[in-house]
């Protein structure tokens, strides 16, 4: 019996020791996507696949971005996909602790939450309503339906949502069939996250919308959001009532959500657009600081890790190369090109040791690069994409997420072969993929020389 | 009678229960207009040939090539390049019963191209394929010259073959100069492509009567590794999907330029011996309704359609199935109408 | 070719069954052709299984020179046996099928192919050498396999009806072929057969086996001309086998006469034998006539040329003229 | 199949009333409210069909042709957009359809009436599987009709047509392996000639491929469904490796040990008669008869360490048995002995005695006869013997499990991934030792084609 108390007491500190780190989409407004594991156990590799028997064959299936959360002392993912269902996966025994299945397919990643000492994974799903979870048992805490329903509703596209200084913000966008193309509307919901009371609902533009992010700067705190169209703003959250603080208009399209540093007194945010420029701002002000242009558009979100002290940027691209520059001033540090169109927003975390980046790209491998020079430590081969680069399916990216763990710092990857992949970066691991080297290209070259030399013979016997 | 037909349903409905995978079954075409354009165009320009009028067909020909220029680029670009069509195309039908409009979306092209190409004829890659079109048109500017190099009989000469090498050496600096700034896969499919293509240019200008007919075949060895690739999930870039992909692709951008340069040397050289959907095409061709027919009592054998054919496709009147791309330019040149352009429904397999 | 001994059966028995054969006493002088007679089921082929050592012999002695076969096993006899199917090895080619025998015997490599290029060339059959033996043809077929068994040069070479379903023309073919390889090499060969033509093409002596039982062993000849019983004659093709009182001999015996010994007379001629023609049967080289003496005897048959047989017509009447002496008679009652 | 030509009055009245009638209910639908009648898309095809009108009265256009496509605009026009989800998807489905019809036509007029039926009942056979059964997949119908009017005229390229649609409709889990299938069977049944017409023996055919084919189909989707990453990652990772391996070298060991007492036990056997020979043929099928893991059981019950004589080879030898390599080797000879004996006996049953007869009347003592006749003739025999016995101790499951659970062999090894990891990560693994399999199948049969038979070669006929 003192035993069983002892046990439930131990466990109630670790489950309030929960991280609450991960309580924005990216686990935080500067968007590093890595949760530090203190006391680490062994993560073993793990390629899990799920199939419904009732709605789809295996595969069809793109999968949003994951959140982890420390339950109970052990890391475990939260990751939803198209097949409608969100999985909780204990990553270190290897285990799925619930499933919950909602009515539409979910393309935004959940966001799990500390509120009122229990954890809690929110999650919005394309069936316009917001679920909250109860992290440990799938729990349904309450729902709540943001678009009421209508006939002429066409596809729903709802975002990551934000749990910031004790209200729980979500944008969306369903298509209204029955309302003219410059009518469509866009709106930012605010709701308390104890009941799911719908507390303001904000217009934000008339088009798909990223997911907000919230951060402090000069001593206030903001909610940023840009619109697809290229629309970003700023609402200042301290009062009731969110108030529009600024607005940028960004020169193209705007494919990610606002990454944004934090810890310093005058915190940049920056974006990239598909004219090819990534812009960082003021956060307070929203004027410009400086702007670079990549070969292509910048496909996802930024992200913003501390290097050495200072801050840097680094962000992917449609041209195949991942970009690391100075958040101060917007200087290159770095530029390494990969083997497909960097879709991703960049993993920064601390490989046992290293400070390294993470990206996905579309070369269907998972690069792990070193963050100071931008060198390619290590690929993932993630499996051959069910769906790559169809206009419909790419208004949002999964990107991996990382759990550092000194040395065993792990991947988390919903790839697009409708598996989620649990990758050991810093042991080996089965996928790894075979470095190709300059050198490895011109052997290649060679040996097609070769063969179509070979063939010769082959091709003139018949003759 | 109704028991039997309910018994019918029932056994029916059990045999094909697995049609009910469809998800998105009544969702119309409406806000994917692509592929149906898609279908609507190629079709139209398929048949095109069919109608033009016969005085200034080659005229009406270069519109039809604009055409479909300006239809790859703006209207199923994302179907496209030469090896991403196979690709597409087994990747649409796995997307049958799944997501039809995905289907139709990826199988449409290739679906299109083969169903003209089995009752018009050949004639995507002589009225339609963008490719050929650039080739031609590049072709051009070195067209005098080579005409009267082939109607020397293909003479080895040192000019063609210091061109050659002049080809060789920009591959090689460009492939250091790319070496250096990207990653690259066995993905990269192009690079290989051009290379061999360089290789075949090399090996023509030496002694093209020898290796001309030869190397074709290397075309159906192009088809298989490009299915092969498709089947093991490479994603094999396409070698002059350039101008199609709206896509940053240095690998592409580089056998693009060596496609042009090659073509300026021996004409329509990709079709002739790399173009993976060339075979496809010609075996569709050759159980086509239709088809160019030589009169022989007409038939002077004056030669003058073997001078006018850039894939070197007619002998004295007689057609090479295998290697026709329907261009008619035979058609209108024959001064004693021996060549005409004929339906035949009962045309057996070849 | 000297070292050939003579083959010497004494007493020699062996009993499957009902069937006895033997006991046998024979000798077959060296590089004789001995040609055995008998027909289906007379035990010649047991014979030359005995001979070569697949069946040992319970009792009587065979010696070869002067060794005796009796606890010999076969490969130690230096008997080559060619069974009726030739039994080639068809994975060997036939040049690798004459060598077999010769990888038992202590020869160089050189002295072995010489030894098959001779028999090779001897046969004829040199354009085979490198052809699988499952391809060759079926008189081919026979010349590899008796090459193959001559080729350890073995004492006594034994044929078990080596012509058998071979077509007319390869029969003679291989007739002549063998008679010239007998010539040259000289090997004693035990001859098997049924073919009463072979005998007299090839063989220089001759036996006649019936149920088992040696009846006759002479010159081919004399065999033929003379058979010892009745029951030889009848197996050895013998026309008019009649009791001898139709020849003039003694009533209770029979008798025969060959018809190659009955000749046409002109009619009245003194000791001949007047007689109508029954019948006339062309058998393409000659022509057989058969004719019964007016004196009521049965009918005899005769052999005549096509020139001398065209003025006759069945129902002619003729003369018929014979030497007594070739008129063979066996102490074999005839019962009337 | 050739249509008699329609009277003057019938060619001048007939598309003049169809242009009137489509006019006419285009107004009146329109005032109804059933169409727009003021859309782009209507009023395109009611000029299209003016137009059409006039090239047919001015005998410009075939009448067939020209009726027919009138008659499809009409109907598309009017009600195809209540049919289809959408006007846009009517107006795809009236291009097609004119395609459809135009090939039709041709096919009815200029083949024989079996191929316009055929081109008919593919038809509705299409409509009924994608409209009716698939609720509604236009973009696929789409495809099939395109796909119908290229191969119509010809029943080879019908057949690989049908045999695509139901491939990727009706068997769609499966798709791409049953298409290969089909396209196996389908040239074979087509191009299968007999000397005389002999539909019983086509029936047969057809039928047994299908047979066949139905149990190929997993082996294919094993393989289908691998990438090449993920076999190479099954080769990479070292319990997997090490099974194979251990599965290599265990049932090389056993066919070895087969190969030394059961060649000459076969060759006894079919040599020599002998009392209760039959009893001995019977006790050879003993493996084969008991299940495996029977035999399992009944060796630990005898080679088993704690029993009498597994023990006594424990203690006089060293030799471990059950859960030892040893043990392993044994379970496996056990299991292949008949797969080892029954091939060889038949193999030297087809070697005649009178061969080896006539190798020892040419000198050669009974050994030599065995060792350069008899040996290899029946080489190809005792090859697929070899072979065999070593397919079947390398799958080995039942016996070997019981034997010898840790190290595991191949099968072994399958069965624990499956236990902890379940389907999807056990699938590389045997795809890897099917191809495996197949390869080294694929190789010895080129093999055993070298070996000498009793049969003559094909091509070296004199």
């Amino acid at each position: 019996m003192r035993l069983t108390l002892f046990t439930t007491g131990v466990l109630l500190t670790a489950v309030l020791r929960t991280q609450a780190d991960w309580s924005a989409s990216r686990g935080s407004a500067q968007g590093t996507a890595a949760l530090r594991w203190e006391n680490p156990g062994a993560l073993e590799e793990w390629h899990y696949a799920w199939k419904t028997q009732v709605r789809y064959k295996p595969g069809l299936a793109v999968w949003a971005s994951p959140a982890l959360a420390l339950l109970d002392g052990r890391p475990v993912a939260f990751i939803g996909g198209f097949d409608q269902t969100l999985h909780a996966l204990d990553l270190s025994t290897k285990r799925v602790l619930w499933r919950h299945m909602s009515n539409a397919g979910i393309s935004a990643a959940p966001v799990t939450g500390e509120f009122q000492g229990r954890c809690i994974v929110f999650i919005a799903s394309n069936d316009r309503t917001l679920y909250a979870l109860d992290a440990r048992t799938g729990t349904v805490l309450w729902t709540r339906e943001l678009a009421p329903a209508s006939p002429s509703l066409g596809d729903a596209d709802f975002t990551s949502p934000l749990l910031f200084g004790g209200r729980l913000y979500v944008a969306g966008f369903v298509y209204d069939r029955a309302l003219a193309r410059s009518q469509q509307r866009a709106w930012l919901y605010v709701l308390d996250p104890a009941d799911g009371r719908l507390l303001q609902r904000l217009e934000i533009g008339n088009g798909f919308v990223s997911e907000p992010v919230g951060y402090t700067a000069g001593g206030k705190t903001y909610i940023a959001i840009a619109a697809r169209k290229g629309l970003l703003q700023s609402f200042a959250v301290d009062g009731d009532t969110p108030q529009r603080a600024w607005t940028f208009q960004m020169p193209h399209e705007v494919l990610g959500a606002p990454a944004v540093e934090t810890g310093v007194p005058e915190p940049v945010l920056v974006l990239g657009s598909k004219y090819g420029n990534l812009i960082a701002l003021d956060a307070a002000t929203g004027r410009e600081r400086w702007k670079r242009m990549a070969g292509n558009w910048f496909d996802n979100s930024a992200c913003i890790g501390q290097l050495d002290g200072t801050n840097v940027v680094f962000a992917g691209s449609h041209d195949y190369a991942v970009y690391a520059l100075r958040a101060a001033d917007g200087s290159l540090l770095w530029r390494q090109p990969l083997g497909g169109e960097v879709h991703s927003a960049p993993a920064f975390f601390d490989l046992n040791g290293t400070p390294a980046v993470l990206v996905a790209a579309l070369d269907n491998h998972l690069h792990t690069l070193d963050a100071r020079t931008g060198r390619v430590l290590t690929s993932y081969f993630t499996g051959r994409p069910v769906w790559d680069k169809i206009n419909k399916g790419e208004n949002r990216w999964g990107s991996p997420v990382v759990i550092e763990a000194g040395p065993s710092t792990a991947a988390l990857y919903g790839s697009f072969n409708a598996t989620v992949y649990l990758l050991p970066l810093a042991a080996p691991c089965s996928l790894q993929a075979r470095a190709r080297s300059v050198r490895g290209l011109w052997i290649s070259l060679g040996v097609v020389a070769l063969a179509f030399g070979l063939t010769l013979p082959v091709l003139t016997r018949r003759t | 009678m109704n028991d039997i037909l309910s018994a019918a349903e029932t056994w029916l409905s059990g045999a094909f229960g697995n049609i009910k995978l469809v998800e998105k079954a009544m969702m119309g075409l409406e806000g994917s207009y692509v592929e149906l354009l898609t279908i609507l165009s190629l079709g139209l320009l398929a048949v095109l040939p069919a109608i033009v009028p016969a005085q200034r067909r080659q005229r009406w020909r270069h519109l039809n090539q604009a055409f479909g220029i300006i239809i790859f680029i703006y209207v199923v670009f994302t179907c496209l390049g030469v090896f991403g069509m196979i690709r597409n195309f087994q990747r649409g039908l796995s997307e049958i019963g799944r997501e039809n409009i995905v289907a139709l979306y990826y199988c449409s092209v290739p679906a299109t191209i083969l169903v003209t190409s089995m009752l018009f004829g050949p004639a995507f890659c002589g009225w339609i394929c963008p490719t050929g079109a650039l080739q031609e048109w590049i072709g051009l500017l070195t067209g005098r010259w080579n005409r009267k190099r082939k109607a020397a009989g293909y003479p080895f000469s040192r000019a063609a073959f210091a061109a050659a090498l002049g080809v060789a050496a920009i591959f090689l600096l460009w492939m250091m100069h790319l070496s250096r700034t990207r990653m690259f896969f066995v993905e990269d499919a192009s690079i290989y492509w051009s290379e061999v293509l360089v290789l075949i240019v090399l090996l023509l200008v030496w002694n093209m009567r020898r290796w001309d007919r030869p190397l074709r075949r290397l075309r159906l060895l192009s088809f298989i590794l490009v299915a092969a690739a498709s089947a093991l999930s490479l994603r094999v870039t396409s070698p002059v999907h350039l101008g199609f992909a709206k896509v940053y692709d240095p690998a592409s951008l580089l056998s693009t330029v060596m496609v042009i340069l090659a073509t300026l040397v021996i004409p329509r050289v990709w079709c002739r011996y790399l173009c993976p959907w060339r075979s496809a095409i010609a075996w569709a061709g050759r159980h086509s309704v239709r088809a160019i027919v030589l009169d022989s009592a007409a038939c002077t054998r004056c030669g003058i359609c073997d001078g006018v054919c850039d894939v070197d496709a007619v002998t004295k009147g007689v057609i090479d199935s295998k290697e026709c791309h329907f261009c008619m330019k035979c058609v209108d040149a024959c001064p004693h109408r021996a060549l005409s352009i004929q339906d035949d429904w009962r045309r057996p397999c070849a | 070719m000297n070292d050939t001994p003579a083959l010497m059966l004494d007493c020699m028995l062996h009993r499957v069954g009902n069937f006895r054969l033997g006991p046998l006493s024979l000798v077959i002088p060296a590089h004789a052709w001995f040609m055995l007679l008998g027909p289906s089921g007379s035990g010649k082929t047991t014979f030359l299984r005995l001979l070569a050592g697949v069946i040992p012999a319970p009792s009587g002695a065979i010696r070869l020179g002067d060794r005796d076969l009796g606890p010999l096993p076969p490969e130690a006899r230096r008997v080559a046996y060619v069974s009726q199917h030739g039994d080639l090895f068809p994975h060997l080619t036939v040049a690798e099928n004459i060598a077999f025998g010769l990888h038992f015997k202590p020869l160089s490599r050189s002295a072995r192919a010489d030894q098959v290029h001779r028999l090779l060339h001897l046969f004829g059959i040199a354009h085979l050498a490198s052809r699988r033996a499952a391809n060759v043809s079926g008189g081919e077929g026979r010349r590899v396999a008796i090459a193959r068994a001559l080729a350890p040069e073995p004492a006594l070479l034994l044929l078990d009806e080596p012509f058998g379903m071979l077509d007319p023309n390869g029969r003679t073919e291989l007739q002549d072929c063998l008679a010239g390889v007998h010539r040259e090499l000289g090997t004693t060969t035990l001859h098997v057969t049924h073919d009463r033509e072979e005998a007299w093409t090839l063989g220089t002596r001759c036996g006649v086996l019936l149920d088992g039982q040696l009846v006759q062993e002479g010159t081919v000849e004399r065999v033929f001309r003379r058979p010892a019983s009745r029951a030889a004659a009848r197996f050895l093709g013998a026309l008019n086998i009649l009791p001898a009182s139709a020849f003039g001999g003694p009533a209770d015996r029979w008798g025969m006469l060959r018809p190659e010994h009955i000749s046409l007379a002109p009619i009245g001629k003194p000791g001949t034998v007047p007689a109508v023609i029954t019948a006339i049967r062309d058998r393409g080289n000659l022509v057989e006539i058969e004719a019964r003496p007016e004196s009521g005897a049965p009918a005899l048959r005769l052999h005549a040329d096509w020139q001398q047989a065209r003025p006759y017509q069945p129902g002619a009447r003729i003369a018929l003229h014979w030497n007594p002496e070739h008129v063979v008679v066996w102490e074999e009652p005839c019962h009337e | 199949m050739h249509r008699n030509p329609p009277s003057p009055l019938v060619r001048r009245l007939l598309p003049l009333l169809l242009f009137a009638s489509h006019t006419g209910l285009h107004i009146m639908l329109g005032l109804a409210g059933w169409i727009e009648p003021f859309e782009l898309f209507n009023l395109m095809l009611l000029t299209v069909g003016a137009v059409l009108c006039l090239l047919v009265l001015t005998e410009r256009a075939d009448y067939f042709m020209g009726m027919a496509a009138m008659f499809l605009i009409a109907a598309h026009a009017l009600i195809g957009h209540h049919l289809a989800p959408d006007a846009l998807t009517s107006g795809a489905i009236l291009v097609v359809n004119l395609l459809t019809v135009y090939a039709g036509y041709h096919i009815f007029e200029a083949l024989p009436l079996r191929y316009g039926l055929a081109f008919a009942v593919s038809y509705a056979l299409l409509f009924e599987l994608f409209i009716r059964r698939m609720s509604h997949a236009e973009p696929l119908f789409m495809l099939a009709l395109m796909g119908l009017a290229a191969t119509g005229r010809r029943f080879r390229m019908l057949a690989c047509f049908w045999a695509l649609v139901l491939a990727f409709t009706v068997c769609q889990p499966y798709a791409w392996e049953t298409a290969l299938l089909f396209l196996l069977i389908l040239p074979a049944v087509f191009s299968a000639r007999a000397s005389v017409r002999n539909p019983v023996a086509r029936a047969g055919l057809l039928a047994g491929l299908a047979f066949l084919s139905a149990l190929m189909l997993p082996v294919l989707v094993l393989i289908l469904a691998q990438t090449p990453q993920s076999i190479a990652a099954v080769l990479e990772a070292p319990d997997a490796r090490d099974a194979l391996l251990l599965t290599v070298g265990t049932a090389t060991l056993a066919t070895l040990i087969l190969a030394v007492f059961g060649i000459p036990l076969a060759y006894a056997l079919s040599r020599l008669s002998f009392q209760g020979k039959t009893l001995v043929l019977t006790l050879m099928d003993v493996p084969i008869v008991i299940p495996q893991s029977v035999a399992g059981i009944a060796l630990l019950m005898v080679f088993g360490r704690t029993q009498p004589l597994g023990s006594a080879l424990l203690n006089q030898f060293g030799l471990t048995l059950d859960g030892a390599l040893p043990g392993i080797v044994l379970a496996q000879v056990f299991v292949a002995l008949p797969f080892m004996i029954k091939p060889a006996l038949a193999a030297f049953d087809a070697v005649p005695p009178s061969l080896e007869l006539a190798a020892r009347h040419l000198g050669a003592n009974a050994w030599g006869a065995f060792g350069r006749l008899t040996l290899p003739l029946a080489a190809r025999g005792l090859f697929l013997a070899l072979v065999l016995a070593w397919a079947r101790a390398a799958g080995e499951f039942g016996a070997v499990y019981f034997m010898t659970a840790s190290p595991a062999v191949a099968p072994i090894a399958v069965f624990n991934r499956f236990e902890r990891v379940g389907l999807t990560e056990t699938a590389p693994l045997v795809a890897v030792i099917l191809l495996f399999s197949l390869v080294l199948f694929f190789v010895l049969q080129c093999v055993a084609r070298v070996i000498p038979t009793l049969h003559a070669p094909e091509g070296d006929l004199p």
